[in-house]
């Protein structure tokens, strides 16, 4: 509450237009809604608590923070931080198991803790609407979009069936869904992610509320969709002006968006402040190190990636002094004992550090092992040896699927003549969107799943016809990294097993002893603690989980590894730490990576090529500096642009490039060029053949007629 | 969808073929036959000769392959041949039970769905509540009463406190109805509640389910009213399992009524199943097989196409 | 007849004491339906000729008559149904009777001689696709003659004393000569005789319906419109009884169903019994061709173990079998008494010595652990969990094997057991042909004890032949004897009859046997 | 809805050994599943009585007594006498002995059979799954008690050490194939697991991903599964009891119990009646609530 009252001060003394609305202890004056003028919401002092198997855990600490009108706030963090926990508390929606121990949440003036559900029914939907993260389950499968859109409008506005209907047809012509009319009869099944979210945009928007809540609501959309939704939603809340709080652990998406950014850790409020300040002037150690870990398509490209080392808190445990203390390579004494409250800064936000006056005069800033020291090309192998590892030619994948339910059976072509090369020790980036076909390029090669045509060689040995002897030796050369870290573990087996079996079953050590000696070092060479040999998966965390499923993979020391977006479902701060390592492991024991991923960003800091996909083609591939450079296939150069960065100068001054469309459905690709579709330069010509790979520049090869 | 119901239907008939083949395969495991049961069950000095003349009569001296080849055949001209015990046709003497049963049936499932709805929903929005809990225990309890002895406390109980049991007579629906009713009322009560558990377990767990899907938590995030949300958004996706449930409860009732309609003395197909197992009257045990295979999967079929025409995701593709 | 003496006071409390006399004396009313039950099954043919069930019986019986019958009231009488009168030529031979005029079928067509010789012959020779079951019983006959419309006779190859008892049998229905031309087969499907009751319909595994024959023959009678027979299992057709739903199963009930019936339905039943056993015996059989079995002491020693004494107070409580006897049904004219019997193996009462010296017997013969099964029909298996009781005591285990019908009688004719129950349900008290299954298994193989004895075989036909009835008692009390010492077969217990009947329901008897007075003839319903 | 994983986040919990684990994990059963406790302890009590019977039990089941025939439960007949004079609560003692051995082993046998078959099915897809499938689909199609109705009465009785294998049969085939589903699909669930494809590609045998890698992981649906079968094949071997195709006397057998004779003497002689009944309820009420609460605790999916 002193935090609180001095934040409040703090901002007083900012903004005096405001001061007489509040009564000094904080509490606002019982003005009528309509001649109400303070902030549009108002958290104060929030707690929420969760009852879990093990007692309660503090989900939120003393987490306060205002929104005003017309105004957009991003809150940020990472998994675990509280950001959603806030959404939900003000929209009153906690789950059964949550409940808020303590503050305010104020809206117009009023406490919505204490509105009973009738109260808060009416204010929902009409005053606040939300929308949340992921389209495909958001909305009633067996009730009609027009159904879903309509039914805030009779239950806020009153309306009739019919002007309902008529208002959600313009609702979604306002979203950007064309022939809106008759689309309104539609399951939601018949919409394409994006389109299904702009549905969930329109439901919001559909009683003028005065404030949206978005829920990381292009997470789990592809970058050429989500850089529409956001535009989107940027859009309208200019043209409509409707407050926004945006959650979401995506710091490009904030630099877009927001005019005010709150950033969590741990389930308090680290950070607030102007998204300009934020991003420019953190005056939190957190933060800066968050915005030192992101890896960014803007600047140029460091030889590591900042990492926050160390994990987040367990918050069923009592916590004492700055939570973000324990991972702070700046933090003192008195940083582990006292909990910091929330004081202004010289930016003219709010920070919970220590030493954010130190950090704003200079004394301390961020120390991680590379900080700002921009040095390209450090570690580029001196002398490549050019040695061929891995070579990739025609690789076919077909589909055939077998439709439930009527229609005939369809093929779809996952992978469709993709020839490339991995040299000994060297990293292939391959990106795209999801349905490119980059995973399964990746299983293939592991041949996890027999190709449909084509060839691959590992060490100049055919893989594809190998017999299972042959197989199985081949397979202790090439291993494989997956992306859910907890999915790629067997859940019934310890840690030490799952690194260990490799080793029993090939032989590669004798006896347990000298097994336990070899996991260890395994262990010990993924940075982790020998004592975690005998826990299970889920006792460590999704970063431990990551390490160790490269543990497993270098067990059986081999020459290429396949990352299957190993890094995608980790935190910004984690993810750091994983490419790093990978990186480390390179260098030490020359290992050649497949690395796939969507976000351009990590690629471009890991690879020495990149290869782009789409619809199971390869549209493009070059060496990382030529392709981040000079982009030619209009599909890179557009996936580039559609990526957000982490810089709100930038992003709102530029004007988005759009990728027209949806992507077209994998049973149906269409002729020539599968990307014409969507083609800015496209013409006729693009439909009648499939570009060939051509080598435009040396080592810079793309699949278009038109460059 | 033609396309979809032609591929469904071959694989109906290449299962019913399958259960043809099986049944009548296991009925031939062990040597004995109608005859012996017909013939020396009550005494007296039967010769082999006479015995011999009524195997041949029946047709079961000829090799296992020839019957096999006619069983089939005569599936095929869905002929089910004639009962060995009485030589009537098989499907003459299914049809003329077959009423008794389905009507059982269909009340016991009406019986179901009215009691198991409510608790079913009632469980799932109280849930974690002593209602719920109660709800929960009952409904497992109910199922763990074997029906047989059930019904047994009903007829007795029946005679014992009202001095009144349930007609012996078949009464026709259609000719008194309120009689028939007090007729088959009590098995349908003693299958239905057994039923009616099921169904509500399943409804409660799949609301359940449904309630904590995301596209609840937007339905609440628009302000719709709790009973609106249950009705309207979370009912009709609950009840799409529920269907299913139904649909397979009801197939299998047939199962259940063999030993309730023993229970009951009920003339239905389930007690004539009992009495042509204990005949060894192996076409009639095949026709009833092959009726409660045919039955099984076609309520099966028609589920799915319920639920077809109840889910717009599969409805509209 | 007199009243059971109930274990149960209520059931000693409603019983009256009934006597044939007594129930010829009340006036019969005419009018009503009877309504009873049977729980016995459906049956398999319509036609008496083919069937050996009492679920035929009880069913098709009220459709027919017969030459002769057995009057129930006055059993083992023989008195005419459709013969007025008979004579028998001195040498046995020749066997005339005289039919009733004007008895008609229920087609209005007229009975004469020649449906009663179509029918015999059908029964003693049957044609193509025809079964008889019995037709050994007429085995002695020679030829059938119709020297008019109004007589029958009938020639033997050799002379038989039980020849009027054979030609009596409940299952010798006279069919339609006529009709029988047309299709010999027809009484298997349709029911069309000269019985007091006219066919209406069959609902199978529901009811069975028939209604009064006007044109029956004799004056008077029926006293019934008409009857419903409906089919139950055996525990509804007691709640039906309780229920007062059905007002009497013939086939009769335990004294605890009875107790049950009586205890809801008090003065509105009555209680029958038929006195004190009826024709109906069972028995295990031991499968002599064992090698363990092979050993007359063994088998000696198993009846021995059997306390039937004991055993049958068990019985009478729950079952419908409990009366202890010989091979000879206890009250007729072939039983001894019990005195006599307790001299036989396993009727001592004094058990422990009998059993002792079982044991001594099994362990002389090395069969100390001896291990069997029993080989058992699904309705009894009361039986065995006495034989298993019984044998436990002298240190022999067993095991009940229940099992359906057909693999029963499959399993059992081909010697495929150990114990096997036997049973000899008939109308008939006279040990020709009672007795026809201890003889010889290579003469008969229905003798599933399957030993092959000249001395069984030799009695057997030296009985047969004596005329005097004294001379050949004592024939037959050596050869019960000798078959019960070689334990070629245990004796269980002999059936009891308990009939409930709704007290309304005047005219029944309880004859001791289930096989005859069931035309329903007699019956009437007082208001 | 991330952040929700923070409550549920199990990072920091001690490491222990697997003994550790396992009393851990009946602790937590015990805590959240109260019912689940109760009916595991009536199961064990069962258990108990029918592995100990020879103790627990004050008569022979099989011992006659002529002289006590169907008497009222008193202080030495705590359950009264049936028809033949044999003390009823001892040979419900013995009845638990024949109603476990048989609902459990049928279920095992069941679970076990259709388990491999459905791990089968979905590990190697293709035409094992459709061959597979389909023969599933035609045991499936016949109602359980049918089909258990039939095999048991076609193949008689052939007992083995006291426990009737072929009855065995009769019960565990019908819930073959509903184990084969069940597994099957949750198989095919872990099938798309990426540590199986980790197992695949670190070049591991066929049997040691089937049995090694899957199996562990369908172990608490199959638990489920095995839990809930038990509850209905007792319930099923009632029933075929009653119906004459089950147990054969005099072996004590709750369904039998309930059969003949006890049918009439209930007006009578009402303990006969009701306490079999009471006994098959209570045990398979017990093993139901124990599935349901099994359930509950393993399959996440139930914990809300």
């Amino acid at each position: 509450m002193v935090a609180f009252c001095e934040a409040m001060m703090a901002r007083v003394a900012d903004e005096p237009s405001r001061a007489g609305r509040h009564t000094p202890d904080g509490r606002h004056a019982p003005f009528g809604e309509r001649c109400y003028n303070g902030p549009l919401l108002s958290v104060q002092g929030l707690h929420v608590a969760f009852k879990t198997a093990r007692g309660h855990t503090e989900a939120l600490t003393d987490v306060s923070f205002e929104v005003d009108r017309n105004e957009v706030v991003a809150v940020v963090g990472e998994s675990g931080s509280g950001k959603s926990v806030t959404a939900l508390s003000i929209m009153g929606l906690l789950p059964d198991a949550g409940h808020v121990t303590g503050g305010r949440i104020n809206f117009e003036g009023r406490d919505l803790l204490t509105l009973d559900a009738k109260a808060m029914r009416e204010i929902r939907g009409r005053d606040i609407a939300m929308i949340f993260q992921d389209p495909m389950t958001s909305l009633n499968p067996i009730l009609t979009v027009g159904y879903q859109i309509a039914e805030s409008l009779r239950i806020h506005k009153g309306m009739s069936a019919d002007q309902a209907r008529q208002r959600a047809a313009e609702l979604l012509t306002l979203v950007g869904v064309p022939e809106a009319e008759s689309r309104l009869d539609q399951y939601p099944h018949q919409f394409s992610g994006g389109m299904r979210q702009r549905v969930m945009i329109a439901i919001g928007l559909a009683c003028d509320p005065k404030l949206i809540i978005a829920d990381e609501p292009t997470t789990a959309l592809d970058v050429t969709i989500q850089a529409q939704i956001l535009e989107l939603m940027k859009d309208l809340s200019v043209r409509l002006g409707i407050a926004m709080v945006i959650i979401t652990h995506n710091l490009g998406v904030v630099a877009r968006y927001a005019d005010r950014v709150v950033v969590m850790y741990a389930g308090r409020v680290a950070e607030q402040g102007s998204a300009e300040a934020v991003f420019f002037r953190p005056r939190h150690l957190y933060t800066a190190g968050l915005l030192c870990s992101v890896p960014r398509l803007d600047s140029e490209r460091r030889a590591r990636l900042e990492a926050i080392e160390g994990l987040p808190p367990d918050l069923s445990k009592a916590q004492e002094g700055c939570r973000f203390a324990p991972r702070c390579p700046q933090a003192v004494a008195a940083c582990l004992r006292e909990v910091p409250a929330l004081r202004p800064t010289d930016t003219g936000g709010l920070s919970a550090c220590l030493r954010a006056d130190e950090l704003a005069d200079g004394r301390v800033r961020w120390v991680g092992n590379a900080y700002g020291a921009a040095q390209p090309g450090q570690n580029e192998p001196a002398a490549p040896a050019r040695k061929v590892l891995v070579r990739v030619d025609g690789l076919t994948r077909h589909y055939a699927v077998q439709s439930s339910w009527g229609g005939p059976n369809r093929t779809v072509k996952a992978v469709s003549d993709v020839s490339f090369t991995i040299d000994v020790g060297e990293t292939l980036g391959l990106v795209g969107e999801s349905g490119c076909g980059k995973s399964t390029v990746g299983r293939l090669l592991l041949r996890l799943e027999e190709p449909t045509a084509g060839r691959i060689e590992f060490e100049g040995r055919d893989v594809t016809h190998a017999g299972h002897g042959e197989l199985r030796a081949l397979r202790r050369r090439f291993q494989v990294v997956f992306q859910d870290p907890y999915a790629s573990l067997n859940p019934r087996k310890s840690i030490g097993d799952i690194i260990a079996e490799p080793l029993r079953v090939h032989r590669i050590t004798s006896g347990a002893a000298a097994t336990r000696e070899r996991v260890d070092e395994l262990l010990a060479q993924v940075s982790l603690r020998p004592d975690l040999h005998d826990r299970f998966p889920h006792q460590i965390s999704g970063g431990q989980r990551q390490r160790v499923g490269i543990a497993r993979a270098l067990a059986m020391e081999p020459s290429f590894i396949v990352c299957d977006e190993a890094v995608s479902a980790l935190d910004v701060s984690i993810q750091g730490q994983i490419v790093n390592l990978l990186a480390d492991l390179q260098e030490k024991h020359s290992i050649a990576y497949l690395f796939i991923a969507h976000d351009l960003a990590v690629v471009r800091h890991i690879s020495t090529r990149v290869m782009v996909m789409y619809l199971g083609r390869v549209m493009e591939v070059a060496s990382r500096e030529s392709l981040y450079r000079e982009p030619l296939h209009p599909y890179t150069r557009l996936l580039l642009e559609a990526a957000p960065t982490p810089d709100p100068v930038k992003e709102k001054q530029r004007e988005a490039a759009l990728i027209r469309g949806e992507l077209p459905s994998p049973f149906a690709p269409p002729s020539g060029c599968p990307f014409r579709t969507r083609c800015p330069v496209a013409d006729a010509e693009c439909s009648l053949t499939v570009p060939e790979l051509r080598e435009v520049r040396p080592g810079h090869r793309v699949a278009c007629l038109k460059i | 969808m033609p396309r979809y119901l032609g591929a469904k239907l071959l694989q109906l008939v290449l299962t019913l073929a399958g259960v043809a083949a099986l049944i009548f395969l296991l009925l031939r495991v062990l040597p004995g036959d109608v005859v012996e049961a017909k013939y020396l069950a009550e005494g007296g000095n039967v010769s082999e000769e006479v015995l011999a003349a009524e195997r041949t009569r029946l047709g079961l001296d000829r090799p296992t392959h020839e019957q096999f080849a006619e069983w089939m055949g005569g599936l095929v001209r869905l002929e089910l041949g004639r009962s060995m015990w009485t030589g009537r046709p098989v499907a003459e003497e299914i049809s003329s039970r077959l009423a008794v049963t389905m009507e059982v049936a269909v009340m016991a499932t009406v019986i179901a769905i009215v009691i198991a709805v409510p608790l079913g929903i009632a469980s799932a929005l109280a849930h974690g509540s002593w209602l719920d809990q109660a709800i929960r225990v009952l409904t497992v309890a109910w199922l763990s009463v074997p029906a047989f002895w059930l019904g047994m406390l009903v007829l007795l109980g029946l005679l014992l406190v009202f001095e009144w049991g349930p007609p012996i007579e078949h009464i026709s629906l259609f000719e008194d109805p309120l009689g028939n009713l007090t007729q088959l009322i009590w098995p349908a009560l003693v299958v239905g509640a057994r039923m009616s558990a099921m169904i509500a377990r399943m409804l409660r767990s799949s609301l359940l389910e449904v309630l904590n899907e995301d596209y609840i938590r937007t339905a609440r995030s628009k302000g719709v009213r709790e009973s609106t949300i249950v009705a309207r958004h979370a009912l009709g996706n609950a009840l799409l399992p529920a269907v299913t449930v139904v649909g397979m409860e009801f197939a299998f009732l047939l199962g259940g009524l063999v030993v309730t309609e023993q229970v009951f003395n009920l003339n239905g197909i389930g007690k004539l199943l009992i009495q042509a197992v204990g005949q060894n009257d192996f076409t009639l045990i095949q026709g009833l097989v092959m009726l409660f295979a045919v039955f099984f999967v076609s309520v099966n079929f028609a589920t799915d196409l319920l639920y077809a025409a109840l889910d717009p995701r599969v409805r509209l593709r | 007849m007199k009243v059971r003496s109930s274990v149960c006071a209520v059931v000693a409390a409603t019983a009256v004491l009934f006597s044939a006399e007594g129930l010829a004396n009340a006036t019969p009313q005419r009018g009503g339906n009877l309504v009873f039950a049977v729980s016995l099954g459906e049956p398999a043919t319509f036609d008496c000729h083919a069937a050996g069930s009492l679920n035929v019986m009880y069913r098709v019986a009220p459709h027919y008559s017969t030459l002769l019958q057995i009057d129930a009231a006055h059993y083992p009488k023989v008195v005419g149904d459709l013969a007025e009168s008979w004579t028998v030529s001195p040498d046995g031979l020749v066997y005339e009777f005289k039919l009733r005029p004007n008895v008609k079928f229920h087609d209005g067509t007229k009975l004469t001689s020649g449906d009663v010789r179509a029918s015999f012959e059908r029964m003693r020779n049957p044609p193509q696709g025809v079964l008889s079951v019995r037709k050994e019983l007429l085995a002695d006959v020679a030829s059938i003659e119709t020297p008019d419309a109004g007589t029958v006779v009938f020639r033997l190859e050799k002379p038989n004393v039980s020849m009027l008892a054979l030609l009596a049998q409940p299952y010798g229905c006279i069919y339609s000569e006529a009709l029988l031309k047309s299709d010999p087969t027809y009484p298997a499907k349709k029911v069309m005789g000269t019985g007091p009751f006219k066919f209406v319909s069959y609902t199978p595994g529901a009811e069975w319906v028939g209604e009064r024959f006007p044109d029956y023959f004799r004056p008077g009678l029926p006293h019934l419109d008409g009857f419903k027979a409906i089919s139950l299992t055996p525990p509804s057709a007691v709640n039906a009884l309780a229920g007062g739903q059905v007002m009497v199963d013939f086939r009769g009930v335990s004294p605890l169903e009875a107790d049950r019936i009586v205890s809801t339905r008090g003065k509105d039943v009555q209680i029958f019994e038929a006195n004190p056993a009826i024709s109906t015996l069972f028995m295990a059989m031991i499968n002599t061709q064992k090698p363990a079995l092979r050993d007359p002491r063994v088998r000696k020693a198993l009846a021995l173990a059997l306390d039937h004494w004991e055993g049958s107070k068990a019985m009478e409580r729950s079952t419908t079998l409990s009366v202890v006897g010989g091979l000879a049904r206890p009250g007729s004219e072939f039983a001894r008494s019990n005195a006599e019997l307790e001299k036989l193996p396993g009727f001592g009462r004094n058990v422990d010595a009998a059993r002792a010296e079982a044991r001594r017997l099994l362990a002389e013969a090395g069969q100390a652990n001896l291990k069997l099964t029993f080989l058992n029909r699904k309705p009894w298996p009361f039986l065995g969990v006495y034989l298993i009781d019984q044998f436990r005591q002298i240190g022999v285990t067993m095991v009940q094997e229940q099992v359906e019908d057909s693999q029963f009688f499959a399993r059992r004719r081909a010697g495929e057991f150990d114990l096997a129950v036997e049973y000899l349900p008939d109308y008939l008290d006279d040990p020709t042909a009672k007795w026809s299954i201890f003889v010889s298994h290579e003469k008969n193989p229905a003798n599933i004890a399957r030993y092959n004895d000249p001395k069984v075989d030799t009695l057997m036909e030296e009985q047969s032949r004596i005329g005097d009835p004294a001379k050949r008692l004592v024939v037959i009390r050596q050869l019960e004897e000798y078959i019960l010492t070689q334990g070629y077969t245990l004796p269980l217990f002999w059936g009891r009859r308990t009939t409930v009947v709704d007290s309304r329901l005047q005219g029944y008897v309880p004859a001791p046997t289930n096989y005859v007075g069931q035309d329903l003839s007699q019956f009437w319903i007082k208001r | 809805m991330e952040a929700m994983a923070v409550p549920f986040e199990r990072a920091a919990r001690p490491a222990g050994r697997r003994g550790l684990r396992w009393l851990k994990g009946i602790g937590r059963f015990a805590r959240e599943q109260p019912l689940g406790l109760a009916s595991a302890l009536i199961i064990l009590v069962i258990l108990f009585a029918g592995v100990f019977a020879v103790w627990v039990a004050p008569y022979d089941p099989l011992a006659t007594d002529f002289a006590k025939l169907l008497l009222p439960p008193d202080a030495t007949h705590w359950a009264g006498t049936d028809e033949f004079g044999r003390d009823i609560f001892s040979r419900l003692v013995y009845g638990a002995r024949t109603a476990l051995i048989l609902g459990i082993c049928s279920s095992l046998l069941g679970g076990i059979a259709g388990g491999l078959l459905g791990v089968t099915s979905a590990y190697f897809g293709g035409w094992v799954d459709t061959v597979l499938q389909r023969f599933v689909d035609i045991l499936l199609s016949l109602p359980v008690i049918i089909l258990a109705l039939i095999v048991a009465a076609v193949l008689g009785r052939h007992e083995i050490y006291g426990i009737d294998a072929n009855l065995m049969f009769a019960v565990a085939i019908p819930y073959m194939p509903k184990a084969a589903r069940v597994i099957r699909a949750a198989a095919l669930t872990v099938r798309t697991m990426p540590y199986i494809d980790a197992a695949r590609a670190a070049g591991f045998s066929h049997p040691r991903i089937v049995l090694g890698h899957m199996a562990p992981n369908l172990a608490a649906p199959w638990l489920v599964l095995v839990s809930a079968f038990t509850a209905q094949t007792i319930l099923l071997e009632a029933a075929l009891s009653y119906l004459g195709v089950g147990v054969t006397d005099p072996t004590p057998s709750w369904g039998l119990m309930l059969s003949g004779v006890a049918v009439q003497s209930f007006s009578q002689a009402p303990w006969t009646v009701i306490f079999p009944g009471l006994a098959i309820s209570l045990t398979v009420f017990a093993f139901s609530l124990l599935g349901d609460a099994l359930r509950d605790t393993l399959d996440p999916k139930f914990r809300h």
